[in-house]
């Protein structure tokens, strides 16, 4: 079925809402300031607007929905209680300017959490300010250069991986960074590194394990090269969850990591957004951190803006809260057995679903895979492509995996299956994958034509490229 | 572990799949001296009982609009949200899904924020909106960074009328990218000194930043502004940090802004001590390839059915890498599908009469301040639901004998301008009720002595 | 996509639950009452239950989805905020034992909710004990009986018109009555009850308006002629919904009415229950109201259970008080002009689906309607039966009306659109049964084939009761 | 009027298609004397957020385990309920349906009350189950039904350790039936003598109802008394109010019992005041066609899938009308998924631990209480989660002074037993710490002074 627009629905003088009646005299603001009607704004019931987004929700996949192995995304379980949490009513509705003697149960939460990625990631300080992981990266490679500033060593390039995720040069970018592309053979080799460090690179920009889903083995190498050249290194954390309990960046020479806490801490990714961005430094880089950051005094927790050296603040307030009330509310469940187990049974699924497809699939990198594997559509029959098999998945009922990333590998198919899912999802959804591999053989339109089973087609998006429509308007 | 469903048979036989004989061998490319040798140093597991024992604990030591009443603005509003909003954006297909890169099994999210999209076009009044970013200031620091990619231009004017999140974020923003910031100064009307502002502008300015209202709760004069960036070719940014007040107040874009970024919060998003909020981005076509963020638009299916998908991704860090518009690259998905329901459930008439009512509170509560033999109002500008208020003691000091009683009674201003310590800023909305204020005259009143 | 049943998909050892340790020595009951682990109860991981019973859900059809046009059952929109108020920790943790002292709030919701349904219906006594409406049929009968036993006159038989709902005549027999059915044309007519009604008869039962949607234009003078013959008159007070504001069954000289707070009062029906059916009663009966009524004292509300005359108890506690949360809610949202308004649109939205409707199909009755509308199938096309019709709206994405009831309409079909519809759906829905006409005249097989696009095709209900499979065991 | 969407523009049109002038004449048919010639004295409509404001107030005036420590049980029972039930129940697509009598659009609700029907077989070891009833006291009521429908009897025996509620609703059901109802006393260890029992029961027997635990929280001996009832031939009943228990205790069908009926709210359904909560009802296949209440059956589709539709309608009353084994036409549809989700979540292990808890906590208290100088435990037979205690004063007296502590301490029973003006009912479940009990007892300790 079909479902018109807010827009096209709406009939003059209906209403979905309620106010009190007004009991102060009306006040009126000079005539000039004020507006006309809003032309084309919704005018609908209540039920009208549930019965709207309800079946627009219905066209929607989500974790809920059924397997989503969506590499580099981690979509884990979002735990039910974790909803309830951030909605508890002084959770909720807490002030941000409320003042601190009476917003301790917040910063409290704030501290301990700031602790528990602390000891996660093992770096010693940490802001929870940033809004994603972008921002996230944002604030380090700020924090690296307020560093290289504070030294009077202002320095002008930054080294990234071929691997890299898009954010990290973009970020470099608007740091004032020049982007140095550094060649990997699936794992970034210290004699690459060497040869490009210098005098002029400010940092360098890894992930790890990296988006083919590797650990980066010569990391420590790496960082004492980078550290003996002045510079320092970033840590894209996205990948986190391959980790946890098992190694901590900050042991291993990293000067900066952001957390995604919509990944590892099982956030939910709320079509897009709000996650939350924390930031993990050094010591040496702890002055620079983003204003404010939550600290413990005698008489209870405050939020500590004095900080001469610091970046400034990165967005208002203080951090995606609600955000990180879940993403305590997940640390405290797992404990710290339950993280370990986490990323224990992540690897462990990810490992089998490599094992079930590489005898059908093209594997480009033969490196035991952590959290995540990457195939390619090289073996893909029919002149089917990596997009055909995606939109082939969603017909047996699976969110395809990420295709076309990491860009190092022609089609790539990144399946990220995480710790959330049983044996029985993983099997069914290897079925699902090799039974498209043979349909690709024999019958490749079905893979061409697919998806059939949802209520629209394959969407045409360069035509919504050429011709931007990205408003409705009365016709 | 209930989030875990692996079993110790499952493990056995996975590991026989993959040829391995523990999971530990799994970790071979982890190089032992980066191993960790102990567990990680954290809290046991708690049953979901316990962890909502702890978590109330937390919870019922913050004060809200339940424990005290409320008059704190500041770029954060006490408004009601109808119980719809929550219900909707709990279906966990809305909140457990990703980012929409799958359109044929996303046009949940996808239709949702087109609608979001027009919505904020309407309100505005201008012609295009991004998907939404993380607050109104991160927004503000993406609008002054596109005009100066637009106008490719460096000197970036900010009202210091401007909340100073706003300001703020936009200095750390362009902390390494050779602008120049310049603050202009408010007059006794709490808007931006034109005449200031005139002097200041020229041909190297990018961009002016103007809060409508602006953080003292003055309506600046963005047609007056408007003509004199125009004249110079600087864009107008106007960043609303009340988004409710566009339900009375002339859309930017009629008054000739430019750009219209600003924080969504009070369209059906809770307080939560400041996040996660909604940053509105919407500009002229000129700009349309200049915007940073997410773009959903309309397109067709193989069957030439309406349908929508992210667009324009070319501008976007995961194509352009290094030269992207901005290296943001995710929206504030569910707090846009929260403002859309609100929006849609308060409708035409319902946004105008909540801001009437927001409108007349304030009203009454500063005539009725004002009234009060040591309270004055500094600025004269016309306000829409908040105001300073300028007492004869320091702000701090008479706000915390306020609370005692109960009341959070505003926001005192020295933190971010030295100069006011006796000031504070004082927020009234539909949620205060007629006692409420006068209660706070009361407190107010008695807490001057 | 199918789904296995809960047993299918468990895996011995999986947990999707958390206990807090044991702070106390465990403790054992003798070797003897303790029973085996229970062979095939499930065993799942959190995520497995959530995706089961999310994935359930999506097959299941509700007023949020769609239009609901389920005659006599008053399908209106269920507000969220109710769903809130009754969630409110003081509501949903107040145990029934609780002392009256520490449970005032919800005896004092009791209170007022007595007092509502008293001024809506025009009774002076209410109890909220009953569990829906059935259980208030049968608390109501089980009162006339106790009444006139109490005047020693015990009677034997209850008169039923053929419209009324099956429950009516199952409740008489279960207090011991004989049922006497009463023929009507449409409407029940006075001549037709004297006909009938003597010593031996206890009670009438009516329902007004009737399952044909017709106001019991007759019923004053009904009501007199049971009287004088020493008769008490029961309303069923299923169709209230019509009647809000505009006409009290109380004021007509009905001596006992049951409400379905599940359909007038807008509670949702929860795939089949929880309702709630409280009972109105004159004066002269209210000394045989279940125990325990709400009663007001100078210190506070108290529950009476002092009434020697009640028929007792019909059931644990007090009622379905999270029903009554939200049926209170209900009411104070409305007011009594938003109460009048629903009644209003409630009948409009019938009278107009009735004039659109009514030059195709077959009217078995041409009275004005009230809130709902009786069709037939007689004249549909194609040997197509109103079954066939009712699964072929669902392929138009409607859920169909009740068909085949009342049983004196042959192949009925029942429309109650309820006031919560706006045009909009109404017409959609006219459509819809129009085109669903013409295909019956030119693809009957469309119908008898339908419904094509739901996951399942038309069920073997015959099959079901022949070879009765109630549970899952192990094959 | 937010929840009604017909604008003034729409009524115009409607009653132009109609033909009529006004909705007034809609009404034609109700004669002018039965017209309600007023408004009706109602409070005015309440916007959401007063309504809101209004209920807190009430809400708030109630005790609950958030308030209190809550040892309350005698036939509800305060446990914990996991978060994602709750979620799942308010998935609109449940909880606004209907019963699902167009089966193709309602196999969600159909195959959870499958389920749900399986569980209650597993729980209680019975060979059918049905699809539930409005709570224990009424399935108790029902099954007496079906015992004297099957059996053509009429003598009915119910234990004075039946829940009280029970045995009223068991009263008033068969108020003008003609039944014989007998109580059955018990002994010292709290359970039904038997003794007495093989007494009263006779060939005219249709039933015996046993609580399985008690009121008094003793677990009874159905297979003794299913000896005797067999003898006999008539239907021994067990009746859970404690469900929990079936996680330990031998299921009632190994012990003899011919119906099980009992209360589900433990199993993820709040206390809510007492309703409302979850009937079940399970039984031997030969009383099959003698159900009352509605079955869910499975079934295949015209395609030969496996589907799930409401079977066995011809006992019902839509169908038998007069005839029809009950007059019951609804179940408790939602609360029957609450309680399917949340033994989903337990799961076999869950299930058991819990119960283990339950009957830790309540033994740890016995002993201390038994320890306390003035207490006595009177009764001797085995418990789960609650007990009689015995004090030196009245127990109304005592449990007020405990009460005063913030501690609800238990039930008095003279209300049901006035013999028992000293006695009272404690409960003790997974959700007490060990510090709560202890608080407990010193309350009882001194409060008995």
């Amino acid at each position: 079925l079909n479902e018109k627009l807010l827009f096209e629905h709406s009939d003059k003088g209906r209403k979905g809402y309620s106010l009190p009646a007004l009991d102060v005299p009306p006040a009126h603001l000079p005539a000039e300031l004020v507006r006309e009607d809003i032309r084309g704004f919704p005018e609908l019931s209540e039920l009208d607007v549930v019965r709207h987004f309800t079946r627009l929700s219905t066209w929607n996949y989500g974790i809920d929905t059924g397997f989503y192995p969506l590499g580099s995304c981690t979509m884990k379980y979002n735990p039910k209680v974790n909803e309830v949490a951030c909605r508890l009513p002084g959770f909720a509705g807490v002030h941000p300017h409320t003042p601190e003697e009476l917003s301790q149960g917040a910063l409290e939460l704030m501290f301990q959490l700031q602790e528990d990625l602390a000891e996660i990631s093992g770096f010693p300080a940490v802001t929870l300010q940033p809004g994603a992981g972008a921002h996230g990266e944002l604030a380090g490679m700020l924090m690296i250069r307020a560093w290289h500033e504070a030294r009077g060593n202002r320095r002008t390039k930054v080294l990234i991986p071929d691997t890299a995720h898009g954010t990290n040069p973009a970020t470099a970018t608007l740091c004032g960074y020049q982007v140095v592309s550094v060649a990997s053979d699936g794992v970034l080799r210290a004699a690459a590194v060497a040869e490009l460090m210098d005098e002029e690179v400010a940092a360098l920009m890894v992930t790890n394990p990296n988006t083919l889903g590797l650990f980066e083995s010569e990391i420590a190498e790496i960082c004492r090269i980078v550290h003996d050249r002045g510079g320092l290194v970033y840590c894209d954390g996205a990948n986190l969850n391959a980790l946890m309990g098992i190694s901590r960046p900050g042991d291993a020479g990293i000067d900066v990591m952001h957390f995604n806490l919509h990944k590892t801490f099982a956030t939910p990714h709320g079509g897009g957004g709000p996650g939350a961005g924390p930031v993990g430094v050094t010591a040496e880089l702890a002055p620079f951190l983003p204003v404010p950051v939550v600290v413990r005094h005698a008489d209870g927790f405050r939020l500590d803006f004095d900080a001469p050296h610091s970046i400034g603040t990165m967005k208002g307030f203080y951090g995606h809260f609600g955000v990180l009330v879940r993403a305590f509310a997940y640390i405290r469940s797992m404990g710290p057995e339950g993280l370990r187990r986490a990323t224990d049974m992540a690897v462990l699924n990810a490992n089998y679903v490599r094992a079930r497809l590489e005898g059908v699939f093209h594997l480009p990198y033969a490196t035991r895979s952590l959290h995540e594997v990457v195939f390619s559509d090289r073996r893909l029959g029919g002149g089917c492509r990596t997009l055909d098999l995606a939109k082939r998945l969603i017909d047996y009922g699976f969110h395809p995996p990420t295709v076309y990333f990491p860009l190092v590998v022609a089609g790539a198919i990144m399946i990220e299956p995480t710790e959330s899912e049983s044996l029985e999802s993983l099997d069914e959804f290897c079925e699902a994958m090799l039974a498209v591999a043979r349909e690709a053989e024999e019958q490749p339109e079905l893979l061409k034509q697919a998806p059939q089973c949802t209520r629209l087609g394959r969407l045409d998006e360069t035509r919504a490229a050429r011709q931007p429509r990205l408003r409705w308007e009365k016709t | 572990m209930r989030f875990i469903p692996q079993t110790e048979e499952d493990v056995r036989q996975m590991l026989a799949t993959i040829g391995t004989g523990s999971v530990e061998e799994l970790f071979a490319e982890v190089p032992a001296a980066l191993r960790l040798d102990r567990p990680l140093r954290l809290p046991p597991a708690r049953s979901e009982a316990e962890l909502l024992a702890e978590l109330g604990r937390l919870a019922r030591l913050n004060a809200t609009a339940e424990t005290h009443r409320m008059f704190l603005g500041g770029g954060a509003y006490n408004h009601f949200i109808p119980a719809a909003v929550d219900h909707l954006i709990s279906r966990s297909e809305f909140y457990t899904a990703y980012t929409p890169y799958q359109p044929e099994i996303s046009q949940g999210t996808l239709q949702a924020i087109y609608e979001f999209q027009t919505l904020i076009c309407q309100l505005t009044g201008m012609d295009v909106a991004n998907a939404s970013m993380y607050d109104g200031a991160s927004a503000c620091a993406e609008a002054v960074l596109m005009a100066t990619r637009a106008t490719k231009r460096s000197r970036v004017l900010l009202a210091r009328s401007l909340h100073p999140d706003y300001r703020a974020t936009v200095a750390t923003y362009c902390r390494y990218l050779d602008f120049e910031l310049v603050e202009i100064e408010f007059d006794e009307t709490g808007r931006t000194d034109l005449s200031v502002l005139a002097g200041e502008l020229n041909e190297r300015c990018a961009a002016l930043v103007l809060g409508y209202p602006n953080f003292f709760g003055v309506i600046e004069d963005l047609a007056a502004a408007s003509h004199l960036t125009t004249a110079c070719g600087a864009r107008l940014i106007a960043a609303v940090q009340e988004p409710l007040a566009l339900g009375l107040l002339k859309p930017p874009a009629e008054l000739g802004a430019d750009i219209v970024v600003g924080e969504g919060q009070s369209f059906g998003l809770p307080l939560a001590f400041g996040g996660p909020y909604l940053g509105f981005f919407a500009a002229r076509s000129q700009d349309l390839r200049n915007l940073p963020g997410r773009l959903v638009g309309e397109t067709l299916d193989s069957k030439g059915q309406r349908g929508f998908v992210l667009t324009l991704a070319t501008r976007e860090q995961h194509i352009r890498r290094e030269k992207a518009t901005s290296n943001i690259c995710s929206n504030q998905g569910l707090c846009a599908l929260a403002a859309a329901i609100y929006l849609a459930l308060l409708g035409r008439r319902g946004l105008r009469e909540t801001a009437e009512q927001n409108l007349a509170k304030a009203a009454y509560a500063r005539a009725k301040i004002e009234a009060l033999s040591d309270f004055s109002l500094p600025f004269s500008g016309p306000v829409f639901n908040e105001f300073v208020v300028e007492g004869t003691i320091k702000a701090v000091d008479l706000l915390r004998r306020v609370q005692v009683q109960g009341i959070l009674g505003g926001i005192p201003l020295v933190r971010w301008y030295p100069q006011m310590s006796n000031r504070f800023l004082v927020c009234v909305t539909e949620q205060n009720r007629r006692e409420d204020i006068d209660a706070l005259c009361a407190a107010l009143a008695g807490g001057a002595l």
